[in-house]
């Protein structure tokens, strides 16, 4: 079981490795925007899995701080493009 | 007795007060700064003649004992310092009350920065003479800023970003001393360093000594002490002069007399050598060739601590006490010198080498402040400048250290010759003599500025009294007991 | 410049998320004598409620709800706190800061230290929020 | 080697960071080169905090622990990085509400000019 989380966190890592190049790469501002909102997400997934298979429920406050930054992040990056019509 | 903690919580948690009350009433900063400052300075009074009676006064935070808790100490090499920081403080708060910014958010600041500083003078632990560092270097760039020019925002941030390396880079060695020993407390870290492997502690040695170099403004470290100390407001100017780079020389001293003795001294000795004569060269000729008075006398303070940094290295007794009293003679002569500089700005709408050409005819008295204040800066007998070169020549010359009793000698000759100029030119230069003051002073700005005067004077004599109260500490240094007292 | 309309979207998310925050925020802060999290944490979990309605409801009504003289003052208070649960040992006769001159398990003392620290680190982290992002409007 | 690559990475973010710090022309990026710089300095901390074998503290499992203390010292010493870095922000706020650009260059030359 332990085993099954670890190799789902480790696909998530991989996932969230291909959505970096939607960050990096991506050619407007939203693409990058919502590639990193995703890399975030994933992030918890992989922190909440691993708190799981690790057995360390004190990487699920970790987790949680994460998703409340994430939030935090998405709704300050969307009012910023909104406020500056995309330029970033 | 007094726990020495209160020195350093005092003005901390009284910073929290002007920044509200001013918001509520406006006007409530100062008299609210003062009542703390007086608390502070009867403590540190208190404290400081407990410490130079008798044994020196000792406390572990929180109860838990070294080298694991935080350790305070007030012995007879801090005491001093403790006392002139409060007094310091209360003599230029005199002076503010008219003359400074006098937002709440200052007064926050000044408190903030006494408090940094008295830590970084009583702690025996390096990580927390780190964090007390930052807390009087954030302190002093917000005071810095607090000029309404934009220049001083600039300033400020240079202040800020070259002041965090350093303080960065100390940290870097506490890092390298942390891993080498495993202790943070002076005390063990003396016991531990020479044993540890070399590199890692001549790292540590070598980085926290930069570190505090760029704080206390050695030669080629020095780019922020000008544009600060002019573009700072007065009050501010005097302060950071007669404390900032004071406490960063005896948290320097500290560390070289307490906590490193037996690492690599012939290198460092010969390095620390290095960067003091370039201080004191560089120093004097870059204030031989400024215009501004008040980056003469940011200029010149490179060359005074060179002189400090001499007898540091030396490290004779006698040697250290004239650093010792050196430092606080320079603190209160540069703090006093800063003062008349912002107190001319404001009577007499005068701030070049130029413009105060026949100044000693306009305003007699300030000007023979200003000329006691340079005689002591040069070291003229019977000043307080004096007493501390002479300590500091005397124990070169008994370690059989001729260079650097010749740097001592050849920074006196400096002194007069770019001190000289100034005063040449207030004393014999045509001004504009006829022209009237532009401004009026406050009594305390006078009061503060005579107080530094008549401490030049007074404390001419003061170097036999020193040499005595630090010779058990140094006794117990070279025992081999790294805070120079039996447990 | 567009002028910024508020989205019901956002302003609805933030008004259901934010109790749970300041909630997560307080267990973080009261979590930090055995777990991860502490004063400094938790109190930067609590500033970002502030911020997230400063995001969905603009800097300036926010602001106007939470005037700066009461997140000064709050700073104050949180220092001013910590500063009386340490000191108060020395009237005890112990060292400044000693957690176990009370009678009571050390605990106490240091959440009660905690919730000081977070109190002023919340505010301290609301106030320069607020200072540069209205040096920002003007 | 493996071991030492954590010492390396720090040295090499002090590096870049100083190299920013000193080199760049913009206000802002010297900052970042700042706070690059500091979180060089507190990877060594945390580096040469781990041990062979240690695990995370706080953990309640049995076993060989990392020693906590460098991490409550870089805790402290991020809580001033942080403090640092707000100050400078409010300070390059002042600046660019003064002279309207962030480049060093450009802000001396009209201080120069605000000087004649």
């Amino acid at each position: 079981m332990t085993e099954w989380l670890l190799l789902g966190a480790a696909g998530f890592v991989l996932a969230g490795l291909g959505t970096l190049y939607r960050v990096v790469a991506g050619p407007t501002v939203q693409d990058r925007v919502v590639a990193v909102n995703a890399v975030g997400t994933i992030t918890v997934v992989v922190l909440a899995l691993v708190a799981a298979g690790l057995d360390a429920p004190g990487v699920l406050d970790v987790a949680l701080v994460y998703a409340l930054l994430n939030f935090v992040l998405s709704i300050g990056l969307a009012k910023f493009l909104v406020e500056r019509g995309g330029v970033l | 007795m007094i726990d020495p903690a209160l020195l350093v919580a005092v003005p901390l948690a009284g910073s929290a007060l002007p920044a509200v009350a001013s918001r509520l009433r406006p006007r409530t900063g100062w008299p609210l700064a003062l009542g703390v400052l007086l608390v502070q300075s009867v403590l540190a009074v208190w404290v400081a003649a407990a410490a130079l009676a008798g044994d020196p006064v000792r406390t572990q935070v929180a109860g838990i004992p070294a080298p694991f808790g935080i350790g305070l100490l007030v012995d007879a090499l801090s005491a001093p310092f403790v006392v002139l920081i409060a007094l310091a403080a209360l003599a230029v708060l005199a002076y503010t009350r008219r003359g400074g910014p006098r937002s709440g958010a200052f007064y926050s600041l000044y408190l903030l920065l006494i408090g940094g500083l008295t830590g970084v003078c009583v702690t025996t632990d390096v990580f927390n003479l780190y964090v007390f560092l930052e807390i009087s270097g954030l302190a002093s760039y917000g005071m810095v800023a607090q000029a309404d020019r934009g220049a001083a925002a600039l300033a400020a941030l240079k202040y800020l970003l070259v002041g965090t390396v350093g303080a960065s880079l100390y940290l870097f060695g506490v890092g390298y001393a942390y891993v080498a020993t495993g202790t943070l407390d002076m005390a063990a870290l003396r016991a531990a360093l020479p044993a540890a492997s070399d590199p890692l502690a001549l790292a540590a040695l070598g980085l926290m000594v930069l570190g505090l170099s760029v704080k206390v403004a050695l030669f080629p470290l020095h780019t922020w002490k000008p544009d600060a100390y002019e573009a700072a407001p007065p009050g501010v100017a005097a302060l950071l002069a007669a404390l900032a780079s004071t406490v960063a020389a005896y948290a320097l001293g500290r560390l070289l007399l307490a906590v490193f003795p037996g690492v690599a001294e012939a290198v460092v000795d010969a390095a620390l050598l290095g960067l003091a004569a370039a201080s004191i060269v560089a120093g004097s000729l870059l204030a031989y060739r400024s215009e501004s008075v008040a980056r003469l006398l940011a200029y010149s303070s490179l060359a005074q601590f060179g002189i400090v940094v001499v007898g540091f290295v030396v490290a004779t007794p006698t040697a250290i006490a004239g650093s010792v009293v050196h430092l606080i003679g320079h603190a209160v002569m540069k703090a006093g010198s800063f003062l008349v500089v912002g107190l001319l700005a404001r009577t007499h709408d005068v701030r070049t080498v130029a413009e105060y050409a026949g100044l000693a005819r306009r305003s007699p008295y300030v000007s023979a402040g200003f000329a006691v204040l340079a005689l002591g800066l040069i070291g003229i007998p019977p000043t307080v400048g004096f007493a501390g070169k002479f300590y500091i020549a005397l124990g070169a010359i008994e370690a059989g250290s001729w260079t650097a009793a010749a740097l001592v000698l050849a920074s006196t000759l400096f002194g007069l010759v770019y001190l000289g100029r100034v005063l040449e030119r207030m004393y014999v230069g045509e001004g504009d003599t006829h022209a009237g003051p532009t401004g009026a002073a406050s009594p305390g700005m006078y009061a503060a500025v005579a107080v530094a005067v008549l401490a030049t004077l007074a404390l001419g004599g003061v170097g036999p009294l020193v040499e005595g109260w630090l010779a058990p500490v140094l006794d117990g240094l070279d025992a081999g007991l790294a805070m120079g007292v039996v447990p | 410049m567009k002028p910024y309309h508020e989205s019901p979207v956002v302003t609805h998310t933030v008004r259901v998320v934010a109790p749970f925050i300041l909630t997560f925020g307080l267990f973080t802060l009261l979590h930090g004598t055995k777990s991860v999290g502490g004063g400094f944490q938790g109190g930067v979990i609590v500033a970002s409620v502030a911020v997230l309605f400063a995001f969905a409801f603009g800097v300036s009504q926010t602001e106007a709800t939470l005037p700066g003289v009461r997140i000064v003052a709050f700073a104050a208070l949180g220092l001013l706190s910590f500063a009386a649960v340490a000191g108060a040992a020395l009237v005890v006769g112990r060292p400044f800061l000693d957690t176990t001159a009370f009678g009571v398990s050390p605990v106490y003392p240091v959440e009660v230290i905690e919730v000081a620290i977070g109190v002023t680190v919340a505010s301290v982290v609301t106030g320069l929020f607020f200072e540069l992002a209205r040096a920002d409007d003007a | 080697m493996l071991e030492r690559l954590p010492y390396l990475a720090a040295i090499a973010l002090v590096g870049i960071g100083l190299a920013v710090l000193v080199d760049d022309e913009h206000l802002v990026k010297k900052v970042l080169g700042l706070n690059v710089f500091q979180t060089g300095i507190f990877l060594f901390f945390v580096t040469a905090a781990a041990r062979e074998g240690g695990s995370a503290p706080n953990v309640a499992k049995a076993g060989p622990y990392a020693n906590p203390l460098p991490q409550v010292l870089i805790l402290t010493a991020i809580v001033v990085g942080v403090s640092v870095t707000a100050v400078a922000l409010a300070l390059l706020v002042r600046i660019h509400a003064e002279y309207g650009t962030l480049r060093e260059d450009a802000v001396r030359a009209a201080i120069e000019e605000g000087r004649e």
